[in-house]
């Protein structure tokens, strides 16, 4: 049941719309429960052949021999495509926005990272053929040790994971191992804080499992075009990424989608159409590639594993003074996008919540096994469950109402964020004071009248001075403010670092490859 | 390769096919008779979206032997509508915005419908037993148990 | 190579076709083998189907019950006659499934599936089998312990004696999802009561070990004894003994041992 | 007694769009010549409803009944860019997009109105019913369909426009993490309350209560369906899913959907929804993006409920019956917490 509150905020909102607030039927509905909405399999066309991949058997191999002869010669094969038939064998998906280095083959050549990594693609007449040649695809593997713990990943000696990023971490402005965030001096606050609690969490890997699966058909088209139906979450995306890889022109592909069951993150990452695409232009026929449902569970994306180790210091009176925090994305054997939701966490730290002193430290860790992809809430859901489990333990400790701890401790407008931006349009505070109405859960009445519009800023605007860590390079990034953002609160000088420390070293003059900066030219992909 | 003929009648029509030895029947409705409702979710009948009826009894046609149909009837939801006016059911998911992505909607449809045309009063546990075997990844189930409910008692709106 | 279809009208041809031919299976409900052939198992390439009105047969006339290895789970939840067999139906997947599973299939189910067959040991039933060379009755005991190598015979029917009373069977799935998941666990239980004393008590359980096994040290403490609460006690702490389980997706080994006294316990008891 | 309730809460914010912005959408909006109109995008529908939210900005915007515009959405011939449907983008960022180009054509439409009317545009109004009419006087009105007919066969105008919206791109200070991650934030918070069996470990969901602010529902079904299905998606988090359930170990990873846990209709418990809005600056009609956080809520509020019922804190996801077992005879049996 749903109740719109439109006595909250009412000042400022205009609510004489005609369209807007009303419950009108969506407009595919009738084309859902009529059956008629066109998903991408939905398309059927003539001389269709399908295509299927052959798998890694292991988590972490050399390939010694690929042995494709007998499968070419088993009844129904049109092709069989190897890492060499693919123009550009090597991709990372946020290369489009220039954020990253190109680590992921379609087809692995030299080497497996995770079990089920394609190596070979089979183009057959029909999907049981295209089976009955997979079994005949003879590969000689060198089995390597393998690394699944991301702590493990990052202890000297574990086996490197992927040679890119030879120590097993995503490589942020082209320096660090990790996303950093300094807002204070936490480890100050935490030594005068009256508890301090120290906490893991660990978040699972989540399946999207979308009730259609990743697959796409592709076709040749008139006038030496590809026609692609695709299951993507975002079309142009996937466009970029297929004229990457197929080196061609992205004006070959005219796609078509739209109409999608289910991705939840889970389609964005372009599995299917490249070698879809590339098996239509070898055989000149439409082709099909679409995952089965154990595929997709096992060796479609989920949503990284994130370990996380939360630091709080929280004064009697429910203050939380302190947050320090150190997680850890498992990336799998390939960047795909984890690289991207590490800095939205450290976006996101502390949570919700005014906190003077935070100190963050966020890493994107390979392992052995099925690259991480976006999900829903990405990079964020498991950071709050984190926070909000240790929000509850903070309160249990001081001896405080759970609702009335974060209210107390709730962002406010014009308080200062930790990753240095003004609070606005704020509206925890209000969130809880309803639910707890709702909940039938009992609040002081100082409690109830608190709000997101008063008593913020001020003293909570300001920067606590950050002290430098003697490690880390000083040189500050440019930083582009947007029209939404104004400038923080004068600071008071930070400390300087101690004299004893070791020269920083040199920092990159301008953001390149690799480094965080998100091109807002996407199609003009940098090559 | 050996191809069996096969004849049905389907939504009420004779059809007839030939199917390779093995065909499930999901794929010959989509992609011999050109019959899209049915949806392919998982193969294993662990979901639901290729949901028929046979001979007017719940099936999963991925794991139906297309030959196994031969002189039976089979409804998808293409054949449930009278004419062009929509199922009650197809009403009622519509008025309880029982569906989002729509891809597990068709499966949903014909296992309510199953339910409804032997018991056309059922329970709110009848509903969720009838559809415990398709899966929805949208809605989290309430709307559809609602839809259900009121195309049982009379296609009214929610309540 | 294709997949070729036999149709036979008699088992007699059906079974001789699945004995000569390694890379044949005999179709049931679907449920095992067309979801195999959908996975691409390509050990399959000969599917044998017979039509004989045997195998769907249902004799629930009697105190002996006989049901043909094709009746379907939704054909036993119709027979009032099987009413103490409806709730280990019922707890056999969705609605669909029902209608097409079959009695014969869920002998060869693997974990998590096979859940019915965990009634069927309870029940102390009997396996009509034939092979190339002719028909044979077995235990369940005996079938289930060589479950791996009867691929190659053709099940016919499944009979067992009718309980006693209503409350002399009694069965259970633990699922994480509701109302149809895969077992956790699964118990049956049948208590034969002579006088006030239990007689010949057979404890069935699924998911604690590679197939369906008996709760052999659980039956004995129950063997002569009335169904009270210190009976009840023995036998839920004896439930575990013997048992092998294993981890899986739906819960490890430990959780099941764990539990396995537990849910007796609340099944003995008749609680929730 | 071997079954304990417990309720517990979290609350959160979630930004919208993706991190650091720099991503663009586009929109064309364009009226056929009897003044129905077609919106044109490669933005896609997963069933979150972008064909739906984007039809009724686009109606709003130009004074049409939602009934004259229709939504085509991913076709690379004919839809302008977009980056995708992810990161809770599609109603802020297209949004925007479709409003800009909505307001270009509305433009046009007003003009070519004028010219009939002969007033000028800027006395011009919508009734939202498929009229334009002067200001203060109603009769003085023409509808949208006349002005389209006027303005292809007259006055030789197209009813279109054109729309992007980028928030612009921010870096990140490596030291630091100085950014601008989001322009808008939505918030929640939600009370779990959950049954928990101390000889089992197992968790059954009792129910849910819930307030959400996303800025503007602007249609309040679609937002019920995403707050109901993603609490749903969120109780699916906390307790049951995993595709490797001996995570960091890669075994028994589940290959169907009887082995990958998600809570089935015999699992749902009542949700009761507060809406809240307050209007982001840059949203759509204020709108923010219910689409993702919607889950959010729901993990830590179960966990924290656990606790409460039977005083056990499981810190790994997802809760499963053994963790909560065995750390409920860690402690020696269940410690429920007070009441509340």
């Amino acid at each position: 049941m749903l109740e719109l509150r439109k006595d909250l905020f009412a000042d400022e909102r205009d609510d004489n719309l005609k369209e807007i607030g009303k419950g009108t039927q969506r407009q595919d509905m009738l084309g859902h429960v009529t059956g008629t909405s066109p998903y991408f399999d939905d398309h059927k066309l003539q001389g269709m052949l399908h295509l299927k991949v052959v798998r890694s058997a292991h988590s972490h191999a050399r390939l010694r021999r690929i042995d494709t002869s007998e499968a070419e010669r088993s009844q129904g094969v049109r092709r069989v495509i190897r890492a060499s038939d693919v123009p550009r064998n090597l991709n990372t998906l946020l290369s489009l926005i220039n954020f990253g280095k190109d680590d992921e083959p379609s087809l692995a050549v030299d080497k497996v990272r995770y079990k089920g990594e394609p190596i070979v693609a089979i183009v057959a007449d029909s999907p049981r053929e295209a089976y009955e040649a997979i079994a005949k695809v003879k590969i000689d593997y060198e089995v390597l040790p393998a690394v699944f713990d991301v702590e493990d990943a990052l202890k000297p000696g574990a086996p490197v994971v992927n040679e890119v990023y030879p120590k097993n971490t995503f490589t942020y402005h082209e320096t660090y191992d990790r996303q950093q965030l300094r807002f204070g001096d936490a480890d100050r606050a935490l030594a005068t804080a009256d508890h301090v609690l120290e906490q893991r969490y660990q978040m699972s890997p989540i399946e999207h499992a979308p009730t259609e699966t990743n697959g796409s058909i592709a076709a040749p088209d008139t006038n030496g075009r590809y026609i692609v139906y695709t299951s993507t979450q975002a079309l142009f995306f996937s466009v970029d990424t297929c004229a990457k890889i197929l080196d061609v022109p992205s004006n070959t592909f005219h796609f078509i989608g739209g109409t999608v069951g289910g991705g939840f993150g889970g389609k964005v990452d372009t599995l299917t159409e490249p070698l879809c695409i590339l098996g239509a232009m070898l055989t000149g026929r439409p082709v099909r590639y679409v995952f089965g449902r154990e595929e997709e569970m096992q060796y479609g994306p989920p949503r990284g594993a994130e370990r996380i180790y939360i630091k709080d210091g929280v004064m009697r009176d429910g203050r939380v003074v302190a947050r320090k925090v150190r997680a850890y994305f498992d990336s799998g054997a390939y960047t795909r996008l984890s690289s991207y939701a590490a800095v939205k966490c450290a976006a996101h730290l502390p949570g919700p919540y005014t906190i003077p002193n935070v100190h963050g430290d966020v890493y994107c860790v390979f392992t052995n096994r099925t690259p991480a992809t976006a999900m829903r809430g990405f990079g964020v859901t498991a950071m709050d469950f984190a926070i909000e489990c240790q929000m509850d333990k903070l309160a249990h400790l001081v001896g405080m109402d759970p609702m009335e701890f974060r209210i107390l401790n709730a962002y406010r407008d014009g308080d200062m964020k930790a990753h240095r931006r003004e609070a606005k349009n704020t509206a925890l505070i209000e969130c809880v004071q309803v639910a707890a109405e709702k909940a039938k859960w009992p609040l002081r009445e100082d409690f109830k009248r608190m709000s997101s519009r008063k008593d913020g800023g001020g003293a909570r605007a300001a920067v606590t001075p950050t002290p430098r860590e003697t490690h880390a390079p000083i040189a500050a990034a440019t930083q582009q403010r947007t029209t939404y953002d104004r400038a923080p609160a004068a600071t008071r000088e930070p400390p300087p670092p101690p004299p004893s420390s070791p020269p920083p070293p040199p920092r990159p003059s301008a953001p390149s490859h690799g480094a965080t900066r998100f091109s807002s030219v996407f199609g003009t992909r940098r090559r | 390769m050996a191809k069996t003929a096969l004849q049905f009648q389907h939504n009420g029509r004779d059809v007839a096919i030939f199917v390779d030895g093995g065909t499930n029947l999901l794929v010959a409705l989509r992609e011999l008779i050109g019959d899209m409702t049915p949806k392919f979710g998982c193969g294993q009948g662990g979901c639901g979206t290729c949901s028929v009826l046979i001979d007017g009894e719940l099936h999963l046609s991925c794991l139906t032997l297309a030959e196994t149909v031969a002189g039976r009837s089979v409804e998808t939801l293409d054949g449930i509508k009278d004419g062009p006016n929509l199922h009650p059911l197809q009403r009622a998911f519509a008025d309880n915005f029982a569906a989002q992505c729509g891809y597990c909607t068709p499966g949903m449809l014909m296992a309510a419908k199953a339910l409804l045309d032997r018991n056309p009063q059922p329970s709110r546990a009848e509903v969720i037993e009838a559809i415990s075997g398709n899966i929805c990844r949208c809605t989290g189930y309430e709307p559809i148990i609602n839809a259900v409910l009121a195309a049982a008692s009379g296609g009214r709106a929610r309540a | 190579m294709p997949v070729t279809v036999k149709t036979f009208t008699n088992t007699h041809d059906a079974a001789a076709a699945l004995s000569s031919d390694r890379s044949a299976r005999y179709l049931g409900g679907g449920t095992l083998v067309m979801r195999a052939l959908n996975e691409g198992d390509i050990s399959i390439s000969t599917v044998v189907r017979a039509s004989d009105h045997a195998m769907t047969r249902i004799d629930a006339s009697g105190s002996r019950i006989t049901l043909g290895a094709g009746v379907t789970f939704a054909r036993i939840l119709a027979e009032r006659d099987l009413g103490f067999l409806h709730a280990p139906a019922r707890s056999i997947g969705g609605p669909a499934v029902r209608n097409m599973g079959t009695v014969g299939g869920n002998l060869f189910a693997p974990v998590p599936y096979g859940d019915f067959t965990v009634a069927m040991l309870a029940l102390d039933a009997v396996v009509s089998v034939q092979g190339g060379l002719g028909g044979r009755e077995i235990s369940i005991d005996e079938f289930l312990q060589t479950r791996d190598r009867q691929t190659g015979v053709l099940v016919l029917a499944i009979s067992f004696a009718r309980p006693g009373s209503t409350d002399a069977f009694r069965y259970r799935k633990i699922a994480r999802i509701k109302p149809k998941g895969g077992a956790v666990i699964t118990l049956a239980a049948h208590l034969p009561v002579n006088g006030s004393r239990i007689v010949g008590a057979r404890i069935a359980l699924g998911s604690m070990a590679p197939t369906p096994i008996r709760a052999r040290a659980a039956e004995r403490t129950l063997e002569g004894r009335a169904l009270d609460a210190s009976t009840i006690s023995a036998a839920a702490a004896a439930a575990v003994e013997g048992t092998t389980p294993g981890d899986n997706a739906l819960a490890s080994a430990w959780y099941r041992r764990e539990i396995v006294g537990v849910h007796l316990r609340r099944l003995l008891s008749g609680q929730e | 007694m071997t079954r304990h309730r417990g309720r517990g809460i979290a609350s959160v914010n979630y930004p919208i769009g993706m991190n650091l912005g720099g991503d663009p959408s586009q929109a064309l909006v364009h009226s056929n010549p009897s003044g129905k109109f077609t919106v044109a995008l490669s933005s896609i529908d997963l069933g979150q409803g972008m064909k739906s939210v984007t039809r009724q900005i686009c109606a709003e915007t130009l004074g049409v009944p939602v009934e004259d515009v229709y939504v085509d959405t991913a076709d690379s011939d004919t839809g302008p860019h977009c980056m995708g449907s992810f990161a809770s983008r599609g109603t802020h960022r297209v949004g925007n997009a479709v409003m800009a180009a909505a307001r270009e054509a509305r433009g046009v439409m007003m003009e070519a109105a004028a010219e009939e009317l002969e007033v000028n545009a800027a006395d011009l109004e919508t009734d939202g019913r498929g009229n334009i009419h002067v200001k203060g006087a109603p009769h003085r009105s023409i509808s949208t369909k006349d002005v389209a007919i006027a303005a292809q066969f007259k006055q030789g105008k197209t009813i279109s426009g054109r729309g992007i919206f980028l928030v612009p791109l921010s870096d990140v200070d490596p030291e630091t993490g100085e950014m601008s991650p989001a322009t808008c934030y939505a918030h929640a918070c939600l009370v779990a309350e959950v049954e928990v069996d101390d000889e089992t470990g197992e968790v059954d969901m009792v129910r849910m209560d819930s307030a959400y602010e996303l800025g503007r529902a602007l249609n309040p079904r679609l937002v019920e369906q995403q707050l109901v299905g993603g609490a749903w998606m969120g109780v699916s988090h906390a307790l049951y899913e995993t595709p490797e359930p001996y995570y960091p170990e890669p075994v028994h990873g589940p290959r169907d959907f009887v082995e990958y846990l998600m809570p089935g209709p015999g699992d749902i418990c009542p949700h009761d929804i507060a809406v809240l809005e307050r209007p982001a600056p840059d949203g759509p009609f204020g709108a923010k993006g219910p689409g993702e956080m919607c889950a959010n809520p729901v993990l830590p509020a179960v966990a924290n409920a656990i606790f409460n019922a039977v005083g056990v804190r499981i810190d790994d996801l997802p809760i499963t019956p053994e963790k909560v077992l065995r750390a409920i005879q860690a402690q020696g049996g269940a410690r429920p917490q007070p009441r509340r």
